[in-house]
């Protein structure tokens, strides 16, 4: 064998010395080749995250109303946190998104255990039905919403109707004029778009937990009850915890549903943070008041992610 | 074909040092073993002879080159993986040949390098599957396959065998000497089998806590462990140490323990400046015989392997283990006198450790 | 870095953008003879309408293609806010009257005043139609045609009970409390408490006596009388007259609610009127009222839709195009495809509008009728406060008392 | 005592298949419902009495969809931002996760967790601003630039789902392929990538899938028809003058259709990777 040859040659010509896929080959071998693969992805969300945001801050201290170019655009400092203090809609819109948050992770919480328990079986037929089970978390907002206004209609829903054949209604209920249900449906519109989340990481979850120890339960005498709460729930405690974040995230921030269900009514009972950001940016043009009550939103959560995740913590120990 | 000289290699992570002032010089075609419990930083220094991982400082020449920077793929090194790290999506064939496309040798040149190498190995039949369909042992040919094939300066092993069956590693542990014997490449093998360190090195460097503690032929090792750790390090079952007194009557040189005192006449060491001090006595177990002088103490535990017979002596308070033949098989608790060979004997400074 | 909103900034940065947009391909086509149009259609008949009048434009004005882009109106304000801030505005904006104050405040609109003053056309249309696209004396836009408010009802039903067509608001009030038979699913009336259902009750409270905007140009609620508009308007759900989802009911639920005879009457303008035809027989299911008087004043409105010319780049064509809607045979094409009403006199008196009985109570309404009122932040306050204080009234959320106070407050928030 | 184990097994299997099929005929029902809505002739929606199953079966409302509204632009437009953005993830989420995935370098924890950070950002917060630099950048109402948008939640998440397929690639192949003769670009491409080709797919159709789904940016950074896309078209259409609810029903079965077909292909491994992801994060 002729080795010399094919050793790795060095660069023969001008053309490859400046080839760009040899040059990038090169780069690749780099001690700083790490963090140039990091670049143009921490580029990206600098420019379309931490910027915008930043932009948001500063926002959140000026007077910034669109329909109003004669009341300038000058620093107001705190003016916009102060009219929130004194701004029921506001501590209303707190209240709302409280009961809405709360209430909507704690259904999603208890359907997604329950499914991700039972599909965890693996009883036969259990692929196919994980998949339907699974689905509507991939379905978009805006045609979810539709589905379930549809459904929902007082006069023209299936849901009436099937309440009033099997008789828990005796007529015809307009579920998003009455303040009660109108959160009520929501939130169950809401539960079922999202639970599947808490089906798909607990289902992962369980996987990780070593089928030891439920023989060595079995063997103890514990039943199936017992087993839930003495292994797997404790089992699961960090990923419940990382899903629950997450979900709080997402419903804090995100008014889609509520948009396309209620607009916030009926009379306000249904108006959340977001939504009273997004309404009061697009409808009322008054941005710097918008950017006040997100940075509120910002700092609310940022507070409550840090007391959640030290809770599950000094849990742990 | 090459030596390897690595001066004063380093490594550091943060604060933490892997490597420190690492020295080794090997010779063509000599095969180097490093050897230690794992974390001792072999793997590292492996990586290091590679080039996977920069050093924090020092010298590593291959042949007469310095290839502190010279990227892996331009060092002609070879290497097999402890996992194999075989290309799961490509066929044997194009496993064991990729390093020639990747220098871009033409097909045909390739192919016959493949059979040559294949054929080598007895892996011919295979040369169309896929890892995924081999047998562990077969794996571990491929992956010798695509290191031989390349023909390299310098063959690394990172403990190829550890993940095959008692059986199948003896096998290989064989087959790789013979490659050796055949090829007469220089090859560097990371392990922290002992006995795969004393069957294949031609030089053996016992590492631990990113430091060589020895440095030296096999047989130099096994006879004179340069301080307690390679005594025990290297062996089965383990070194006795036994703790005294040095003592020098008329000139002759026993050691006071617990148990009485042993006679350390025909002892190879020059140890006149520890008379009267405690010193530690490294005494293999297969050095030991049944007689009617020596050290003498109780038997506390016999274990049979077939052909050997490992007895555990209470000697005043402190154990020694024999190996004794198969037919000796005392009974617990029976009274034992053992003969000790003093020229296998290492006397050691208990305080550091050190063979005097 | 940071970015000023305010007219003369977006103009200044209008110029600035205006050689990039002109790099598009898109825009410059648009400099050409192509037009878009943003309007707040979307029902199929308005849709068909405004296909009949493309289509007599085109044949008109081969040379000109307008491409129609449909931005309902929930979104209208955001969307064109994002348009004109961004600079991709549309040529030709429809306009409808509460919202020309907050986008002539914005910068959206072009003057065209010079335009219109020349526009042989022009004598067609009574002064008043455009007051309310006339701001400092200067006029900004065309009106296209006319929402008159009125209030359809079923016939069948309301000759069944005996009753006659009320001309009061009181007289409303108990017949749609005849009307109202739980048993049979009928309630008296079709009460909009949901989206879009902020103008009427705006209506009441100035029937009752507190307009918002007063004669003078000041903006004010008189609370006592906001007071008893609300109350009487809420009214009709607190006597079980009007269907209880009336909370939530946009425009969809309270046309379906008529269309499959739930509700006995329903507070619309002229625009659904093909709708309602398309399920019901008319003059014979259902008639057509003019909005009955209230205890002060009788309060219709008269809104019109202008178009206007938000990209001044393309304004010849654009003007071409919002011209072309006071022409009698469009207009009238429009109307029959929709029900709006032309704005255009000389077009109000064709024929086949006088002629067709079902229009008589708007033809009436055009003699009283009066425009939306409208200011900077007009649009903002009904949307957001209004409705939402309404609509606690009705879910027994709040006192009208309450309600008037948080309008009160809203209004003084939206224009200080 | 065996007797009674596998009875109450038994017990427990047939619970959990009432609990699977109940909640998969919750989860399917309005996707039914919504598609015997789309075939159904307005006369049978709009209705004092329930009708179930349609009278007559239409599919005028798909026809009237496609040629009155403006669908085939909006879909047109949804698919060219949906395929920039997995574009995008890719090229520059794909090389972070590797590097996140191989490199143990200082400050890796912190920049990963930052990367997790940023989606906690409140979406009404960054759209304003957002929509303010991208005006300035010239980006606003393009498909480009909504695509860059959704990559501010996208692309973390891209980030750290990919991370556990890479993950399960093990390091020592990279490191035989550079002995081998490729550079360090050369292994990824060669053989570390062929090997996470699935949890590539599987990370790509996640992507994919939110992007097409997603609707309030959309709603707020594209202002003509130009670059509208179909969740924004859809809600646009039902606006406050209704669309006909055959046809929004049809309008709803069309966007989720390619939604379905793409999750019942590659859900396995799809769910591996977002378990993978949140387990770790």
């Amino acid at each position: 064998m002729s080795r010399a040859l094919y050793t790795a040659a060095p660069p023969r010509t001008v053309w490859e010395s400046i080839n760009p896929l040899r040059m990038i080959g090169e780069l690749s071998e780099t001690r700083y080749w790490m963090y140039l693969l990091l670049l143009p992805s921490a580029l990206l969300i600098t420019a379309v995250v931490l910027y915008p945001t930043l932009y948001g801050f500063q926002m959140s201290f000026r007077e910034m109303r669109l329909n109003r170019p004669d009341v300038g655009t000058d620093w107001v400092f705190f003016k916009h946190y102060i009219r929130m203090v004194n701004d029921p809609i506001f501590w209303l819109s707190l209240r709302n998104t409280a009961i809405w948050v709360t209430s909507s992770i704690a259904l999603e919480f208890l359907i997604g255990l329950t499914a991700a328990l039972a599909l965890n079986r693996n009883l036969p037929g259990t692929k196919l039905l994980a998949v339907l089970i699974l689905l509507p978390y991939f379905l978009p907002n805006v045609v979810a919403g539709h589905m379930w206004g549809l459904m929902l209609d007082p006069r023209l829903g299936v849901i009436n109707d099937l309440l009033m054949r099997v008789g828990l209604l005796d007529g015809y209920k307009a579920w998003f004029a009455d303040p009660k249900t109108a959160m009520a449906a929501a939130i169950i519109v809401e539960s079922w778009h999202s639970f599947p989340f808490f089906t798909l990481l607990i289902m992962a979850g369980l996987k990780g937990i070593p089928a030891d120890l439920y023989k060595a339960a079995d063997i103890d005498g514990a039943g199936p009850l017992a087993q839930l709460r003495l292994i797997t729930l404790p089992m699961l405690k960090t990923i419940i915890a990382a899903a629950v974040i997450l979900r709080v995230i997402g419903l804090v921030n995100s008014p889609d549903l509520l948009l396309i269900l209620t607009s916030g009514g009926p009379g306000r009972s249904t108006q959340v943070l977001s939504l009273y950001a997004f309404q009061m940016a697009y409808k009322d043009f008054n941005f710097g008041y918008a950017g006040a009550l997100s940075v509120v939103m910002f700092v609310l959560l940022m507070g409550f992610a840090w007391i959640y995740v030290r809770l599950s913590k000094v849990n742990e120990d | 074909m090459a030596t390897l000289s690595i001066k004063g290699v380093r490594k550091s992570f943060g604060s933490l040092e892997v490597l420190k002032n690492i020295d080794i010089e090997l010779e063509d075609g000599g095969f180097l073993v490093l050897l230690g419990p794992s974390g001792c930083g072999k793997s590292t220094l492996l990586s290091i002879i590679a080039g996977l991982e920069p050093s924090s400082g020092g010298d590593v020449t291959i042949g007469e080159r310095n290839v502190n920077n010279v990227h892996p793929k331009d060092r002609n090194i070879a290497m097999v993986f402890q996992s194999y790290a075989l290309y799961p999506t490509m066929s044997v064939r194009r496993n064991i040949g990729f390093g020639l496309e990747m220098r871009k040798m033409p097909t045909p040149e390739r192919d016959a390098a493949v059979k040559k190498a294949a054929d080598l190995l007895q892996i011919e039949h295979l040369l169309e599957r896929k890892p995924g369909q081999l047998s562990g042992g077969q794996r571990q040919r491929v992956a010798m396959g695509r290191a031989i094939v390349r023909d390299p300066d310098l063959f690394l092993f990172d403990e190829p065998l550890s993940n095959l069956d008692a059986k199948l590693r003896v096998e290989m542990r064989t087959e790789i000497k013979r490659l050796h014997d055949r090829l007469g490449t220089t090859i560097v093998y990371v392990t922290h089998d002992q006995i795969e360190a004393m069957t294949l090195g031609t030089k053996v460097a016992v590492m631990r806590n990113g430091v060589i503690q020895q440095f030296a032929d096999p047989q130099i090792i096994y006879e004179q462990p340069a301080n307690v750790f390679v005594a025990a390090f290297i062996g089965s079952p383990t070194t006795n140490f036994l703790n005294g007194t040095l003592e020098a009557t008329n000139g002759l040189l026993s050691l006071r323990h617990g148990g009485g005192s042993l006679d350390l006449g025909g002892l190879q060491q020059d140890v006149g400046a520890f008379v009267g001090r405690p010193v530690v006595a490294g005494i293999r177990p297969e050095t030991l015989q049944v007689a009617e002088t020596g050290v003498s103490g109780t038997v506390e535990v016999v274990e049979p392997t077939g052909p050997d017979t490992m007895v555990i002596l209470n000697v005043g308070g402190q154990m020694l283990t024999a190996r004794l033949g198969s037919r000796d098989r005392p009974k617990l608790g029976q009274a034992m006198t053992l003969s000790v060979d003093a020229r296998a004997v290492n006397l050691f400074d208990p305080d550091s450790g050190d063979r005097i | 870095m940071t970015t000023r909103f305010g007219r003369r900034s977006i103009l200044q940065m209008g110029g600035g953008l205006l050689a990039a947009s002109a790099l598009l391909p898109r825009y410059a086509f648009a400099q050409a003879k192509t037009i878009n149009y943003w309007h707040t259609f979307t029902s199929q008949s308005e849709q068909a309408g405004l296909d009949a009048v493309r289509a007599l434009f085109t044949a008109a004005h081969p040379d000109i293609t307008v491409i129609p882009e449909n931005i309902p109106n929930p979104e209208f304000m955001a969307k064109i806010t994002a348009a004109v801030v961004a600079n991709t505005r549309p040529s030709v904006t429809m306009v409808s009257s509460e919202r020309f104050q907050d986008l002539r405040a914005m910068g959206a609109l072009t003057d065209i005043t010079d335009r219109v003053s020349g526009w042989e056309r022009r004598g067609d249309f009574d002064d008043s139609r455009f007051a309310s696209i006339t701001d400092d004396g200067k006029v900004y836009g065309v009106p296209a045609f006319t929402f008159v408010d009125w209030i359809y009802y079923r016939k069948d039903w309301f000759e069944e009970a005996g009753i006659a067509v009320p001309t009061t608001l009181a007289e409303l009030h108990d017949a749609a409390v005849k009307l109202t038979d739980p048993a049979k699913g009928r309630y008296g009336f079709g009460l909009r408490g949901g989206p879009g259902g902020q103008n009427p009750v705006i209506n009441m409270m100035e029937a009752f006596g507190s307009p918002v905007l007063h004669a003078d140009g000041t903006i004010g609620l008189d609370r006592d009388k906001a007071i008893e508009g609300v109350t009487f308007y809420a009214s009709l759900l607190k006597d079980g007259a009007a269907p209880p989802s009336a909370p939530n009911d946009g425009f969809r639920q309270i046309i379906e609610g008529f269309q499959t005879g739930q509700t006995a009457m329903i507070y619309h303008h002229t625009g659904s009127y093909q709708d309602i035809a398309s399920k019901l027989k008319p003059g014979v299911e259902f008639g057509t009222m003019a909005i009955p008087a209230g205890p002060v004043t009788r309060v219709a409105r008269l809104a019109y839709a202008y178009n206007t010319i938000t990209k001044p780049e393309d304004a010849d064509a654009a003007w071409e195009w919002i011209k072309f809607w006071g022409e009698p045979d469009a207009a009238v094409a429009f109307l029959e495809k929709t029900g709006y009403f032309p704005a255009s006199t000389v077009a109000a008196q064709d024929q086949r509008i006088v002629g067709n009985p079902m229009y008589a109570a708007a033809a009436e309404t055009l003699g009283f009728g009066i425009p939306q009122p409208s200011f900077p932040g007009a649009a903002g306050w009904a949307e957001s406060t209004v409705l939402p204080a309404f609509q606690r009234v009705l879910i027994g959320d709040a006192t009208p008392e309450q309600a008037v106070d948080e309008m009160i407050a809203g209004l003084a928030e939206a224009s200080q | 005592m065996a007797q009674t184990r596998s009875s109450s097994k038994l017990l427990w299997d047939v619970v959990a298949y009432v609990i699977m099929i109940g909640l998969a005929i919750i989860c399917v029902f309005p996707i039914i419902w919504t598609f015997l809505t789309s075939i159904k002739v307005d006369e049978d929606i709009v209705t004092r009495e329930m009708v179930y199953f349609p009278t007559r079966f239409t599919f005028d409302n798909y026809v009237k969809l496609w040629f009155q509204s403006s669908y085939p632009t909006l879909v047109a437009n949804s698919l060219i931002v949906t395929g920039l953005t997995v574009l995008i993830c890719l090229l520059t989420g794909a090389i972070a996760s590797y590097s996140f995935s191989r490199f143990n370098f200082p400050g890796r924890t912190q920049l990963m967790l930052g990367y997790l950070v940023v989606r906690m950002f409140p979406a009404v917060l960054m759209i304003i601003p957002l929509f303010i630099v991208m005006r300035q950048v010239g980006l606003l109402d393009s498909t480009v630039g909504l695509a860059i948008a959704y990559t501010s939640f996208l692309l973390p998440l891209f980030v750290w789902m990919l991370k556990g397929f890479f993950d399960s690639a093990p390091k020592e192949l990279e490191s035989a392929a550079r002995i081998d003769g490729s550079t360090r670009i050369g292994a990824m491409l060669r053989i570390v990538v062929p090997i996470a080709r699935n949890g590539l797919v599987a990370t790509c159709v996640f992507v994919a899938i939110a992007a097409w789904n997603e609707y309030l940016f959309a709603l707020m950074l594209t202002t003509s028809q130009g670059s509208r896309t179909w969740p924004v078209g859809l809600q646009l259409m039902v606006g406050e003058f209704q669309l006909p609810w055959g046809m929004l029903a049809a309008g709803g079965m069309i966007s989720i259709l390619p939604v379905v077909i793409l999750f019942a292909i590659v859900q396995r491994v799809m769910v591996a990777g977002i378990t993978a992801g949140a387990v770790k994060g």
